[in-house]
């Protein structure tokens, strides 16, 4: 029992990462890769801020009272990478609207046909 | 009392599980998008439960805010539904499972979770969290660590949000429209301006307090910069992209974005110029903890430009292209 | 001779090297101006050739010459070494450079080539590059000279530029740089893994510590490695050569880029393996017959074909094959066979590929069997024929009895009877194949139907081509007479000796 | 405290009640329209009772002016966007269910 | 003052003139300024490489933080090495592009390519130079993210397509190195890399670790394109402005393959990698099918740019298989050839993109009589090619050389074999160009039109790499030298490292390194 309670938010965790894998490599609509894209990322992060958690801490800031604090480290290297999450998406997104510019469809198989391979 | 909090903890796992289930196999992407929102707000509320205020602070604000809007807004141009997958989906599948299993592999030895002896707790982070309030004279420990202590990182952070700007740019350029044009904005609705310019200055004094409140709670340049870019947002929704361009061209947004990372910089070349290293605030002033008092707000200052620059100058150059025929 | 005394005695390899490179540029400055290019290659020529008396006079004299360039790995870099062996080789390769002037430029003008400058402009690049061969001090300077010579012959192969030179470039360019890298570098890698140098050293850097099966493999590789000696199944890039323009045929392909390679093995054989070390492998013997088979099988495909320069291609395959088991024989009465016959094939077989020029030229003929009655028509060209023909057979008083002398006198030594056959075998052959062209130039006529349109107008080809032909021939019979500085050259390699 | 406790649960408790059955109609409604009716219930009355509830619990402090600022927020935003979003659907050509002919209400059955 | 500060300067210098790049707007300003800044960081990384090689290592502690709480910076022989090759490219393709991307590049997006280029730079020195886990994914995403931006620019809209599927790639990779720095988090509680390495050390078969190993692993194998992930690379690389080609081709694999060795070497280590693990014979084995397949795939390909693209796939083979042998040779291999293939594919993607320039296409029948009309481009080509093939005298020759003994050092002969067997590939494909542009006529329909050599600009920083590629080939005591001491001292700290565990002594902060430092010394 306390194997499943130590572990079963990493397991949730993974099969988030997995689901927002999947979308990525399965999805045939470039949006929807990108939601894929960004909520394989944002899974990631859970695993993160999950590893920074101490059971009875409070938020990293100073207060009156508290002693134990849950680990700020964490916290920093996951705001980097959300921002570093949103630009990826932005251009990406970009890319999708070109994309449906040049070819008229943003379904992977179609574009694939309009040009030769390569 | 930590039961309860665990259940709370493991409903909104299970609902974001089943978001991201229903995610999968929706071909509606109107709701696909709109799911993901919910699932970003999701995940800000465990964020929030793990004591990650800040992180839930910035998820809520670029996975449900921005993001949400951008996939939106590409929707419009690019049609809401998708088309039945051709090829086949064993392989992808395949490659998941093996993926999951062998991070399920590598969680059997991971520190349990949670409990304060595990090695996260132990080596690094004691320092940051005993020393910084002496070090760095903040209360909130992420802003200390964020700014001073993994300074690099952020400037490097601040650097990529500048090089989405270039890409999207590039990519997508900011078209300003000849004529005015009747539809633009959403003229008819009377009651949507009154709100939306009462609300405006309100949304952008919020943005400064979390700008300048973030050494002390949660907060800091980076929200406080995508929460300012929303309010500019709001208002060329409303009003329509030219009167948005009168009050902040994307011209002047470009020379924002870059003298924000300018002055992010500069604070390390002034410290170097002291004498002392790259981002050295201790050098800023005579007293170390003051020092680190003014880069701290000053490096925070230039995130935040850059971030809303980006931000706002992204959404121009997605607004722009996007056709009104197509909006719903 | 005394030209160079003024210099280093070890700058006389630089220069020979950098002789010809300079004169490669000089043609191309002087391209437009066909006379003056033409003059420029033949002084080159002539320099090289008095330069490489110099350094014969040297070695003679017992001086040794050596060189270190440069050095491109630690303690590994390209550096040169004179020895009599490759002494001879750069003798042959210089003089005939003289010679396949004269007649190149009397056969390029005849048959109005195009792009001569970039022709002139290779040909004495690979020249370079031989000389370089000749001179290396070790397998690294070997190999990268062997390099530059497969890439400085390719424009030469391609010169003509239609499909059929492209293909035939193709497979020169394919089999040679494949066996090279693929063997030879594999092969010069694994002995530098083994012992830590490339030097060429008498008696050769292996010693009893080396494990002899591995020794087995490199040989094979290094037989294999040099393409350029044609041991079938690697021959094809020959005759796939001959759609170049005579003179390179005659040059390159009888004399210096073929025997570049038979050269390189007899170095490899003489200065890596030494002629004692090789005894003991196991892979000799085997190589040795696949030699043997190379010399019988590519004497019946000479006799199949009809085509004059693919009839002589062949034959060369055959010849370079000589060389080969006379290396392999592992005596040193062989050896000095093998070293011999590099230069009495090269003077028998260039006269013959001036002849198929001639004939090319003169008459536009290049099958055999369109030849009958040719010889009325062209007497001193089919004479010339004729003197090539008896000495690449070995009959006296050509040049060549005196190699294939040594190389049976060597299989007789190591009791090799069966390449003793292979050899008398191969000498009927060689008559079954080449007398009957001069035999039916001179006493067939032509039939009715098969005499070209200008039959009565055909005469013997401009007169540099015929100068060429005189002197080739000439040789060939000089050397049955006079060949005891050639000798006396061989006798000074180590382990290697006429008696 | 304790009352306040009782009062601020029985708050929070209706708020609740309130966003799931906006939830619920916002599922079972069959137009758009009404749609727009079940969720304008969650955003109004529902954020009312569970900010009233939670304001409650606090001690009078920063948190309570900040509470109250949020709500202040949501009386004023949340009305709008509905106003905006029904506003839209109109000028968009959407009807209502009474409106729409049989052969509509069929189709949207399905 | 530059003393002081030489670590961080090529990272900070590009980062703070990207912005500065973007202000000045006009095109040929910011194309001055970008090449100007790009080659001060070149004189400054070569400052670095000869105070590394004579200090052997230099550590910059970023806002004064010691590590392992401030983030760190080391330079020693192998990143000093791997980032001078990428700032004298970075400056010669600046050169180049000026004229090149008129023709690829709308005009209004000129300043955003230099801008973006910039950004390229930083993000590629951030990832050599800095010593935190966590820092190297940022920096890689800023490289990341600039490189889709300057796939994108070009004019073909096929372009598009290629940069969404290198940035959906691009991005899961990048995600599986943060998973695997994560998990090493997790497990060790540090983020500094010499840090991890000590702690790492004292969980021999953790799962996570191990777990953490291979994502980082197949995360970085993305990124540098190792077969069976390089299915992004050739139409990236084809389909990209030929500077941008020209820039990635000799830079950002190789930065990433640089990110593998510094991984297996300063954090796993290679008991831990290759004993216990069995990585190298997973690495060997892709390498050499890499070499193949790839190199077969060249062979066939029509367009130029897509050949030299899968060759150069092949040739990250190569450097992935010198670094599974496991010796300082091999290791050395792969670092010589690190560099001497930028200078071999950024002089081919320049030949080929004056080729672009002016005939406006690379097919291989587009070749066809430039020989003649382009004399120089095509010499540049051809020399180029030579040494991607590996004839002596060049390049390609030094690094096949060492690659080859480094295999027969450890009695791989059939590993060596496989090396100079996949080379005849590039015979064929490096043979089929210039066979069209020396022996084929130029095509009745081009002879109207007016192909002449290119400009200057363009050629000078071509000649420059060829005339390297020669030089390099020749005089080989500078790459040897500085790949020999950057492997040796690889090897070294790992091996401390590795004896102290055995020692079962725990050194703080850096004491080991100085210990590596006595006995290199």
């Amino acid at each position: 029992m306390s194997f499943i309670l130590d572990y079963y938010n990493y397991w949730i965790v993974v099969f988030l990462m997995m689901a927002g894998f999947y979308i990525v490599i399965s999805a045939n609509n470039l949006v929807k890769k990108i939601v894929g894209l960004n909520i394989f990322q944002t899974s990631v992060f859970m695993l993160y801020i999950s590893m920074g958690k101490v059971t009875g801490g409070t938020a990293p800031i100073v207060a009156e009272g508290v002693t134990q604090y849950s680990n700020p480290l964490p916290h920093v290297l996951i705001l980097t990478a959300i921002v570093v999450g949103v630009a990826t998406t932005a251009v990406g997104l970009a890319l999708v609207v070109r994309i449906k510019r040049a070819y008229g469809t943003v379904e992977e198989n179609e574009f694939d046909n309009k040009d030769d391979v390569i | 009392m930590a039961e309860f909090i665990d259940l709370v903890l493991l409903a909104m796992l299970a609902m974001l599980a089943l978001t991201a289930l229903r995610i999968i196999f929706l071909k509606d992407l109107f709701a696909v998008v709109m799911l993901f929102g919910i699932y970003s707000f999701l995940s800000a509320l465990i964020f929030l439960n793990l004591d990650a205020v800040d992180v839930a602070f910035t998820e809520a604000s670029v996975g449900a805010g921005i993001s949400t809007v951008l996939m939106l807004v590409t929707l419009a141009m690019t049609g809401r539904k998708e088309k039945q997958s051709t090829h086949s989906s064993l392989l992808p599948l395949f490659v998941v499972l093996v993926t999951g299993a062998a991070l399920i592999y590598g969680t059997l030895d991971m520190p349990p979770f949670g409990h304060p002896d595990n090695p996260v707790h132990q080596h690094v982070a004691p320092r940051y969290i005993e020393e910084s309030p002496k070090e760095v004279g903040l209360p909130n420990m992420v802003t200390s660590v964020l700014a001073s202590y993994r300074g690099f990182d952020t400037l490097g952070e601040t650097v990529v949000v500048f090089s989405a700007v270039i890409g999207v740019l590039s990519l997508l350029g900011v078209r300003r429209k000849k004529k005015k044009d009747l539809e633009s904005g959403l003229e008819t609705h009377r009651v949507l301006h009154v709100v939306a310019k009462n609300i405006i200055p309100l949304v952008i004094l919020f943005a400064l307090y979390v700008q300048f409140h973030g050494d002390f709670g949660p907060g800091g340049g980076f929200q406080a910069g995508v929460i300012a870019a929303a309010a500019f947002i709001l208002y060329a929704l409303v009003l329509g992209l030219p009167k948005a361009f009168a009050v902040v061209g994307p011209r002047f947004l470009q020379w924002m974005a870059a003298a924000g990372v300018l002055l992010y910089a500069s604070v390390g070349l002034y410290s170097m110029y002291k004498g002392g290293q790259f981002l050295d605030y201790n050098q800023l002033a005579a007293d170390p903890i003051a020092g680190q008092h003014y880069g701290i707000i000053i490096i925070e200052l230039g995130v935040g430009i850059t971030v809303f620059a980006v931000m706002l100058n992204i959404f121009y150059a997605f607004g722009s292209q996007a056709e009104r025929s197509n909006v719903q | 001779m005394n030209l160079w005394q003024a210099l280093e005695p070890a700058q006389l390899i630089t220069l020979s090297i950098c002789v010809p490179f300079v004169g490669a540029l000089l043609v191309i400055v002087t391209g437009k101006i066909p006379n003056l290019r033409e003059a420029v290659t033949l002084i080159t020529a002539a320099i090289l050739f008095s330069i490489v008396l110099a350094i014969t006079d040297y070695t003679f004299l017992g001086t040794t010459l050596e060189l270190d360039v440069i050095e491109l790995f630690p303690g590994l870099g390209i550096s040169f070494n004179v020895e009599p062996l490759g002494v001879l080789f750069a003798l042959v390769a210089s003089f005939l450079w003289i010679v396949t002037s004269i007649y190149a430029i009397g056969y390029m003008r005849g048959h109005n080539e195009i792009n001569q400058t970039r022709f002139f402009c290779c040909f004495a690049l690979s020249i370079s590059s031989v000389m370089g061969i000749c001179f290396s001090g070790n397998l690294l300077t070997l190999f990268i000279f062997y390099e530059v010579l497969t890439l400085s012959t390719y424009p030469l192969v391609t010169h003509a530029g239609n499909d059929a030179a492209k293909q035939g470039g193709r497979v020169y360019l394919g089999i040679l740089l494949s066996t090279s890298i693929v063997f030879l570098l594999f092969a010069i890698l694994g002995t530098y893994a083994l012992t830590g140098t490339l030097d060429f050293r008498a008696g050769g850097i292996f010693d009893d510590s080396h494990n002899k099966v591995v020794l087995s493999v490199l040989l094979v590789l290094f037989c294999y490695g040099v393409g350029k000696a044609a041991i079938m199944p690697f021959h094809r890039w020959l005759p796939a050569a001959m759609v170049a323009p005579t003179p390179v045929s005659a040059l390159l392909h009888a004399v210096a880029v073929v025997k570049a390679g038979v050269f390189s093995i007899l170095k490899i054989v003489i200065y890596i393996f030494g002629i004692e070390g090789l005894k003991d492998l196991a892979t000799t013997d085997i190589m040795l017959y696949i030699g043997a088979a190379t010399i019988v099988l590519s004497s019946c495909i000479a006799m199949s074909k009809d085509n004059l320069k693919a009839r002589l291609a062949y034959s060369t395959v055959s010849q370079l094959s000589y060389i080969v088991v006379g290396a392999l024989l592992a005596s040193s009465i062989a050896s000095a066979g093998a070293a011999l016959h590099i230069a009495t094939h090269a003077v028998g077989k260039i006269t013959l590929f001036f002849c198929a020029g001639a004939i090319m030229v003169a008459s536009h003929k290049k099958n055999i069997s369109d030849m009958a009655g040719l010889g009325r028509k062209m007497p001193i060209t089919f004479a010339a024929f004729t003197v090539g023909a008896i000495s690449i057979i070995g009959l006296p008083p050509m040049a060549g009895t005196w190699s294939k002398w040594y190389l049976a006198i060597g299989a007789l030594e190591t009791d090799k009877f069966i390449i003793v056959a292979v050899l008398m075998v191969s000498s009927l052959l060689n008559i079954a194949y080449l007398l009957p062209i001069p035999i039916k130039a001179f006493f067939s006529k032509p039939a009715e139907g098969a005499k070209p349109w200008r039959w009565s107008q055909t005469k013997e080809a401009p007169l540099p081509i015929l100068i060429a032909l005189i002197v080739t021939s000439g040789c060939c019979l000089a050397m049955f007479f006079y060949l005891q500085p050639l000798v006396d050259l061989i006798n000074l390699i180590p382990g290697v000796s006429t008696k | 405290m304790d009352f306040l406790d009782i009062v601020s649960s029985i708050l929070l408790l209706a708020g609740v009640f309130f966003g799931l059955s906006g939830a619920v109609g916002l599922f079972r409604f069959p137009d758009f329209f009404t749609r727009i009716h079940a969720a304008s219930v969650t955003d109004s009355i529902a954020a009312i009772l569970i900010i009233g509830g939670l304001l409650l619990q606090t001690s009078f402090d920063l948190n309570t002016a900040k509470l109250v600022f949020i709500l202040l927020f949501l009386l004023v935003t949340s009305p709008t966007a509905s106003h905006a979003l029904a506003k839209s659907a109109r000028h968009g050509g959407l009807l209502t269910l009474a409106e729409s002919s049989p052969q509509d209400k069929q189709e949207s059955a399905k | 003052m530059l003393e002081q500060h030489l670590a961080a300067l090529p990272i900070i210098l590009p980062l703070i003139a990207a912005p500065i790049a973007l202000i000045l707007g006009r095109s040929v300003l910011s194309w001055g300024f970008a090449t100007l800044v790009s080659g001060l960081a070149f004189l400054l990384s070569w400052q670095l490489l000869s105070a590394a090689l004579s200090e052997g290592v230099i550590s910059y502690a970023v806002g004064g933080w010691a590590p392992p709480w401030g983030i760190e910076l080391r330079v020693d022989a192998a990143n000093a090495f791997v980032l001078l090759a990428v700032t004298a490219i970075s400056t010669l393709v600046l050169v180049y592009s000026k004229h090149s991307i008129e023709k690829e590049v709308k005009a209004t997006n000129h300043t955003l390519f230099y801008t973006a280029h910039l950004l390229c730079l930083a993000g590629l020195s951030g990832i050599l130079i800095t010593g935190d886990a966590f820092n190297l994914f940022v920096f890689l995403e800023i490289s990341s993210l600039a490189t889709y931006t300057l796939v994108s620019l070009a004019s073909d809209r096929r372009c598009l397509t290629a940069a969404f599927r290198y940035l959906v790639m691009g991005t899961i990779g990048a995600t599986f190195i943060l998973i695997g720095v994560g998990l090493l988090y997790m497990k060790t509680g540090t983020l500094n890399m010499l840090d991890l390495a000590e702690r790492i050390d004292l969980y021999d078969s953790s799962r996570t670790i191990n777990t953490g190993l291979a994502f980082i692993m197949v995360g970085v194998s993305i990124k540098l394109a190792l077969f069976p992930l390089h299915m992004w690379l050739p139409p990236a690389y084809t389909h990209a402005p030929s500077a941008v080609s020209a820039f990635l081709a000799s830079t950002a694999t190789k930065v990433a393959v640089y990110v593998m060795i510094r991984f297996i070497f300063t954090v796993f280590g290679i008991d831990h990698v290759f004993v216990d693990m069995g990585m190298g014979i997973i690495l060997m084995v892709l390498a050499v099918v890499a070499i193949f397949k790839c190199s077969y795939m060249a062979t066939v390909q029509s367009n130029v740019k897509t050949v030299l693209a899968y060759s150069s796939v092949a040739q990250i083979g190569y450097m992935i298989l010198g670094l599974s042998l496991v010796s300082v040779s091999g290791l050395m291999a792969s670092m010589i050839h690190i560099f001497n293939h930028a200078l071999m594919k950024g002089a081919l993607f320049m030949a080929v993109g004056a080729v672009f320039y002016r005939v406006g296409s690379v097919e291989i029948k587009d070749f066809a009589g430039l020989g003649r009309k382009m004399p120089l481009t095509m010499a540049a080509f051809t020399i180029a090619g030579l040494s991607i093939i590996g004839v002596p005298l060049t390049v390609g020759f030094v690094s096949k050389w060492y690659l080859v003994s480094a295999a027969l050092e450890q009695d791989q002969w059939l590993v060596a074999a496989f090396v100079l067997v996949g080379s005849l590939f590039a015979v064929m494909y490096i043979g089929r160009v210039i066979e069209a542009a020396y022996f084929q006529k130029l095509p009745e329909s081009r002879s109207s039109e007016d192909i002449k050599e290119v400009s200057w600009l363009m050629l000078v920083p071509m000649w420059v790499l060829v005339i390297a590629n020669i030089y390099f080939g020749i005089d080989t005591s500078l790459t040897t030298e500085a790949a020999n001491s950057a492997s040796e001292w690889l090897f070294q700290t790992n091996n401390m490292l590795e004896n102290k565990v055995m020692e079962g002594e725990v050194l703080e902060g850096h004491a080991i390194e100085e210990k590596a430092q006595e006995v290199s010394s």
